[in-house]
């Protein structure tokens, strides 16, 4: 008996699907006891231990699309609502949990096959089960020379990660997942497979690479979202560079933030600085912590203050590490262009940390080297989580939370002053600071990083306050024009509602269309605020 | 379509020399050469690289009246406003016609009258 | 959670001598491969072996102080019984691990090369 | 009284529906007479003058977007369905005629702002009647340094060109339109106003940089479909460059084609040469099939590789070539120029390279007379030379009034392209067409920057001669099925080969567009949307079309 069935439906109905299921993918692939549902939880939930914490009623681990059919059947003659997810890492935004209690989660991740990598083409075709890892290994392995994008946990599923607008560390438009896909496999939630773009052209070879075909395109709707289960997608690689260059420049007053960042721009639009632009600040980390506490005592410094401060210290106020990929003689023209274009612009830019590497970096090199800046997979971000020296009680995971931000220094101080404003109203110890940096990952626009809102696994009272903050986060950001570009279940519906042009209509539209093609509403319900009509009421 | 207007441009180039066959006022002769300059002159401009940019229309005319007439509509003295409406309006071979949201009614008598500025009766 | 799995570790901690389970060389090279593929991506020996940056290792050179060695690996005190709720219940940020990535009897062999060092008390 | 009514609605409701659209836009901008609609029929039309030519029953231009809402309710009190526009410029493509004989097309025409343009996060946003013109000429007026990147004929809507995947011709990732689009606000079916991505966020101003916001993306839905009326669109734009740099590579053996193909894909995809590959041979051209060499290596069919090899050893002269483009910095552009010319010699034994230029951007106006426009992002007209009078043109003394193009997609792969040059001689070869005119010469376009286009013989229409157009269908109807059954499909195609395009598109008894047509029954109830467009019907219609 699962603790937690899914509402409307009785034990024995559910027993009925669980019989059936386990008919498609064998006994041993469909999950009931309390200890396997266990892990399906998410590790990383503010939820955890609330009444309201996302649990599924049972897991079913199909291996092929055949299998994956005959569940998404079950489920609709049961009306029991199915979770996919892919390899189940998608840990700060919901891991392998569902957003609806008592769904049965679908673990796609003994799906995890490379159907292909084309190195000349320069694509690659995955499984949702697939990892980052995977994909690295197989390209590795048969000597490939194409570079994969990875976000920094490699266990992570290139299709997960696409499909929730994930991010990644090489060049330009690379670093956007989403955007760099082609093609896909779907299984619909009635149960039919459907391929899109060029592959639903029986004899083209052009899936991987042309990203259209004719007529609407419907894998939008596939995104952070509820409309079927992607089964196969396509990925464009980036060729091996032959050799990678980095420098960093470095800007004196505060207020050069705003030309530093338009003269950033330009290098990554004009494809002359491909590689990822990292902003940093002089002024800020631990030595400086004191000093910057005191600077924001009363209030939030203002740019005059902020300019001061920087001349006082006699430190640039802002550094960026900009990163170029390509043969040797066009890297270092590229660069050579980058400091006389800044240089001219900027006063007082000074020029440092200059490195030039050929490609791919030795084995030595591997060892103090920023590894996804080479598309190299790797666990190195959880050390943000695990115990650091004279670090007692290490908290049990975190929950991200980055907001869309236009490309401007303006925008930038806008966001950092409101992380300020937003602790001070909830009266939580201000961690906020002046000299925090935009991430970069989308080539297009800055993620402002709010700090971090940590989960303990034993403590729900802690878990509690963090949910407080996390919500206060997602609505005073959409309110300044910031909102976070993906969230956990828990905020997706607050997170939905605030994208209320024409009250709501965008959402509105997406809920028309999922009735048309999930008629039980069975798949996925309130993925991303999007529920089917029958559980529309359920939002939170 | 391609007949009546052959028929018309026939009876065009009958009509003779002497005084302009119509009188219009300066302000809609601006009009016209305004609309002409945005709507015609991309592909009917006086040389056919002009500025670059490769002319269709005037290269057409040009193989089409062998020095006879000049390519470009706006060196011609010989256009009446009727068939330079019909044209607008009807298109003529790989040239479509307009529609009234692009060209107005107004417009196009405008560009017709600065087309038939210099002819003569 | 925690709590029970402190309880084991210091059951575990208390283990000393001969080599607790007998695990077939099969087992044990089936365990390593497996390791490699699922753990040794935070927790391999050197904190930056491969230059990747190991969190586990790091957490728990961080955690012993030299009182024992960060890497699995390298233990010489660990219980199956005690690997297989960590593998199953998680412990701090690192999450637990599902039967669709380490099956059971994966889960055994792991456990078993871990335990291949360790002592009877 | 328009001729052609929509299918099932009385004279007398249609006129009451025409006195709605009159009270919304204002008379003059209602269109219902035979001369004007006759401005709404599509001019390159192979059904020119069929019975079932595409014929619009009624016009009407709104200035606003509360105009076109009100046109859109007025539609669904009627049950009139409608045609969105934009320039109505969509030559070859369907021109200004709905998909759906009877329909009130949506003139959008007025509607032609030029709402931002940002040179320092470089976006544009337009409304759908702006044409290339107005925003290359806005941009100009205001010094602004962006390029836009236009296709071939500068009159064309960038709205309307990026909803039915047009291209272009400057640098990777702009050539694709529908690629480099960011936001859009719609008009849907029930007639509210939507704005997707961070467009339905009312505060943020990411609308053009962020495509995404959240939950599922419905852009898509709009692209070759009908499932709303797109009112407003942003676009990223390429910084303008500060130098440009050509030159071409020329490989000895036909057999190097491959090779060199997969050198220029990883010039593109390295961000080295980004500006648009150009390929030809040496060995076709204009002509060419009427020599007796080229006769007589086609003398018994299609040749081997190892035959053309030869051939163009007898030939002398480089089988193939590449026209590389470069943008960027000075000493960025030379040393990406270097590292392919070290790159391509030391892979093809024989590769020679001419044509080398270099010049500081933006072109003077003594270089914009000498140059290809399209690849600096200035919009013109050149391309209509193809149906005017070209100077020594087949042509020349009875123009087409029209054409109307297809072009396959193809792999980027030497070995796709020969297939697919095979693929239009064995057409032309199974249709008796005599001369044929596809060469193993002939090169792909690539106007995409993942995958060639092959343009297949041209489809020329005369509106006086009804039974050439029929001649022209049968022919054009023959290239969709064969090539797309040979895996090369057309990209876009004109309103009367749309069903039969989208039904190759089979895979799992076409259930692709089962999913669509799913999706827009949920959203069009009354299926006043553009029915038909790109083979999707609403439920009422479906059926009724091939």
């Amino acid at each position: 008996m699962p603790i937690k069935l899914p509402p409307g439906t009785s034990a024995s109905t559910h027993a009925s699907a669980v019989k059936e299921m386990q008919r498609v993918v064998g006994a041993d692939w469909v999950f009931t006891s309390e200890e396997d549902l266990d892990t399906y939880r998410d590790a990383y939930s503010i939820r955890w231990g609330h009444d309201d914490e996302y649990l599924a009623s049972a897991a079913v681990a199909p291996t092929s699309v055949e299998e994956v059919q005959a569940i998404v059947r079950i489920a609709n003659k049961y009306k029991i609502p199915i979770y996919p997810i892919s390899t189940g890492k998608n840990l700060t935004y919901g891991g392998s949990a569902p957003t609806y209690s008592g769904s049965i989660v679908l673990d796609l991740k003994r799906m995890n096959r490379v159907l292909e990598v084309d190195e000349k083409r320069a694509f690659a075709l995955v499984e949702p089960g697939c990892s980052y890892f995977d994909l690295y290994r197989y390209v590795k392995d048969k000597g490939l020379k194409v570079w994969i994008d990875c976000p920094d946990p490699g266990w992570g599923s290139p299709i997960g990660n696409a499909l929730d607008h994930g991010v990644g560390y090489t060049a330009s438009q690379f670093r956007d997942h989403w955007g760099a896909h082609c093609g896909m496999e779907v299984v619909t939630p009635t149960g039919e497979i459907m391929r899109t773009g060029m592959g639903a052209l029986p004899n083209a070879k052009t899936w991987q690479e042309y990203k259209y075909g004719v007529g609407p395109h419907v894998d939008g709707l596939f995104a952070q979202s509820n409309f079927g289960i992607v089964t196969k997608m396509g990925f464009w690689l980036m060729p091996q560079p032959e050799a990678w260059l980095t420098g960093t420049v470095n800007v004196p007053k505060y207020s050069d933030f705003i030309p530093l960042v338009e003269h950033c721009n330009y290098l990554e639009d004009a494809m002359i600085a491909t590689g990822q632009a990292i902003y940093s600040s002089g002024l800020g980390g631990p030595q400086n912590a004191a000093e910057v506490q005191a600077l924001m005592a009363n209030r939030y410094p203002t740019l005059p203050e902020l300019d001061a401060y920087a001349e006082k210290k006699g430190v640039p106020a802002w550094r960026v590490k900009l990163q170029f990929y390509g043969p040797p003689e066009v890297i270092q023209a590229r660069w050579e262009y980058a400091q006389e274009r800044i240089s001219k612009a900027i006063p007082g830019t000074t020029f440092t940390n200059f490195e030039a590497l050929p490609m791919p970096l030795t084995e030595a090199q591997e060892k103090t080297h920023h590894l996804v800046n080479f598309g190299i997979p790797n666990m190195a971000i959880f050390a943000s989580m695990a115990r650091q020296p004279g670090d007692a009680d290490p908290k049990d995971g975190h929950t991200d939370f980055f907001a869309v931000c236009p490309r401007t220094g303006e925008a930038v101080f806008k966001a950092l002053k409101l992380v300020y404003d937003t602790q001070t109203e909830l009266g939580v110890p201000i961690t906020a600071s002046p000299f925090r940096g935009p991430v970069t990952w989308h080539h297009k626009v800055f993620f402002m990083g709010a700090p971090a809102v940590d989960s303990q696994r034993n403590d729900p009272a802690f878990n509690r306050r963090m949910r407080t903050l996390y919500d206060a986060y997602v609505k005073k950001f959409s309110d300044a024009g910031f909102p976070p570009y993906r969230t956990n279940p828990g905020a997706q519906d607050l997170l939905a509602a605030q994208f209320s042009f024409n009250n709501n209509v965008l959402l509105k539209f997406q809920e028309a269309l999922k009735d048309g093609i999930d008629p039980n509403g069975i798949l996925a319900p309130g993925r991303y605020g999007v529920w089917p009509k029958r559980l529309r009421t359920k939002r939170a | 379509m391609k007949a009546l207007i052959a028929v018309l441009g026939a009876v065009i180039s009958l009509a003779g020399t002497a005084a302009p066959v119509f009188a219009a006022d300066a302000g809609q002769l601006a009009l016209g050469k305004e609309k002409f300059d945005y709507w015609c002159d991309t592909c009917h401009a006086p040389d056919p690289r002009e500025a670059g940019r490769y002319l269709p229309g005037t290269a057409s005319l040009n193989a089409k009246y062998n020095g006879s007439r000049p390519g470009a509509l706006v060196d011609r003295t010989d256009l009446l406003p009727p068939y330079v409406e019909l044209v607008i309006r009807k298109g003529m071979e790989g040239m479509p016609f307009f529609r009234k949201t692009e060209i107005s009614d107004a417009e196009m008598k405008a560009i017709a009258a600065y087309l038939s500025r210099n002819t003569r009766q | 959670m925690k709590k029970i799995i402190a309880a084991v570790g210091i059951v575990v901690g208390l283990c000393g001598a001969g080599v607790v389970s007998a695990a077939e060389p099969g087992q044990i090279a089936r365990g390593q491969e497996k390791f490699d593929y699922w753990c040794a991506t935070c927790h391999a020996g050197d904190p930056r072996e491969g230059g990747r940056y190991l969190p586990g290792t790091a957490s728990l050179n961080a955690k012993y102080k030299g009182e024992r060695p960060g890497a699995l690996a390298d233990r010489t005190d660990l219980l199956p019984p005690y690997i297989k709720l960590v593998i199953r219940r998680g412990m701090e940020a690192m999450p637990f691990f599902r039967k669709t990535e380490i099956s059971d009897a994966e889960m055994d062999d792991i456990a078993a090369y871990l335990a291949r060092n360790t002592k009877q008390p | 009284m328009p001729i052609k009514l929509p299918p099932g609605i009385s004279a007398a409701a249609f006129a009451e529906a025409v006195k709605e659209f009159q009270g919304a836009v204002g008379a003059d901008w209602v269109f219902t007479s035979e001369d004007d609609l006759d401005t709404y029929r599509d001019a390159y039309s192979i059904s020119w003058g069929h019975d079932d030519e595409y014929l619009a029953s009624a016009a009407v231009a709104p200035d606003t977007v509360e105009q076109v809402q009100a046109v859109v309710r007025i539609a669904n009190k009627y049950k009139i369905p409608l045609y969105a526009i934009s320039t109505g410029k969509n030559l070859t493509y369907g021109g200004s005629a709905p998909t759906y004989s009877g329909s009130v097309v949506v003139d959008l025409k007025r509607m032609k702002r030029v709402l931002k343009v940002d040179d320092k996060r470089n976006f544009a946003l337009v409304e759908p009647g702006c044409s290339y013109y107005d925003l290359y000429q806005h941009i100009k007026d205001r010094g602004l340094k962006v390029w836009i990147d236009c296709p071939d004929p500068g009159w064309g809507s960038p709205i309307g060109n990026a909803l039915d995947h047009g291209v272009g011709y400057t640098a990777s990732p702009f050539r694709d339109h529908w690629g480099s689009h960011c936001g859009m606000e719609v008009v849907l079916p029930n007639g509210e106003i939507m704005r997707t991505g961070m467009g339905a966020s009312p505060t943020s101003d990411t609308w053009q940089d962020y495509k995404y916001g959240v939950g599922p993306h419905v852009d898509g839905l709009f692209a070759q479909g009908n499932f709303g009326i797109v009112t407003k669109m942003g676009f990223w734009l390429f910084p303008q460059p500060e130098s440009w740099m050509t030159g071409t590579v020329h490989v000895p053996k036909y057999s190097d084609y491959s090779a060199l193909v997969d050198h220029c894909n990883y010039l593109e995809d390295a961000h080295l040469a980004t500006g648009q590959t150009m390929y030809g041979s040496n060995l076709g051209g204009p002509g060419v099939i009427a020599t007796p060499e080229y006769r007589a290596l086609m003398a018994n069919g299609w040749p081997t590789i190892e035959q053309l090899d030869a051939y163009a050893a007898q030939r002398k002269v480089p089988a193939w070539r590449a026209k590389l483009q470069f943008y960027g910095p000075e000493k960025a552009v030379r040393a990406s120029w270097a590292y392919a010319q070290r790159r391509i010699s030391a892979a093809i034994p024989g590769a020679t390279f001419t044509d080398i230029e270099f010049a500081t951007l933006p072109l003077s106006p003594a270089q914009e007379k000498t140059h290809h426009l399209v690849n600096f992002g200035i919009p013109n007209m050149a391309i209509f030379q193809i149906v005017a009078r070209p100077p020594a043109g087949p042509n020349n003394a009875n123009p087409y009034d029209g054409h109307t193009d297809f072009f396959a997609v193809v792999s980027r792969s030497g070995s796709e392209v020969f297939r697919a040059m095979k693929a239009v001689y064995d057409v032309q070869k199974e249709l008796k067409i005599d001369p044929i005119t596809a060469t193993p010469f002939s090169s792909p376009v690539t106007w995409h920057h993942k995958v060639f286009f092959m343009a297949a013989g041209g489809v020329g229409n005369q509106r006086g001669d009804a039974e050439h157009n029929r001649r022209m269908r049968a022919l054009y109807a023959a290239y969709i099925e064969k090539m797309a059954a040979a895996g090369f499909p057309a990209y876009r195609t004109n309103p009367g080969a749309q069903d039969l395009l989208v039904k190759q598109f089979s895979f799992n008894n076409n259930a692709l567009l089962k999913f669509q047509e799913a999706l827009k029954d949920a959203v069009d109830p009354n299926g006043i949307m553009s029915p038909g467009r790109y083979g999707l019907w609403p439920k009422q219609l479906r059926g009724k079309k091939a």
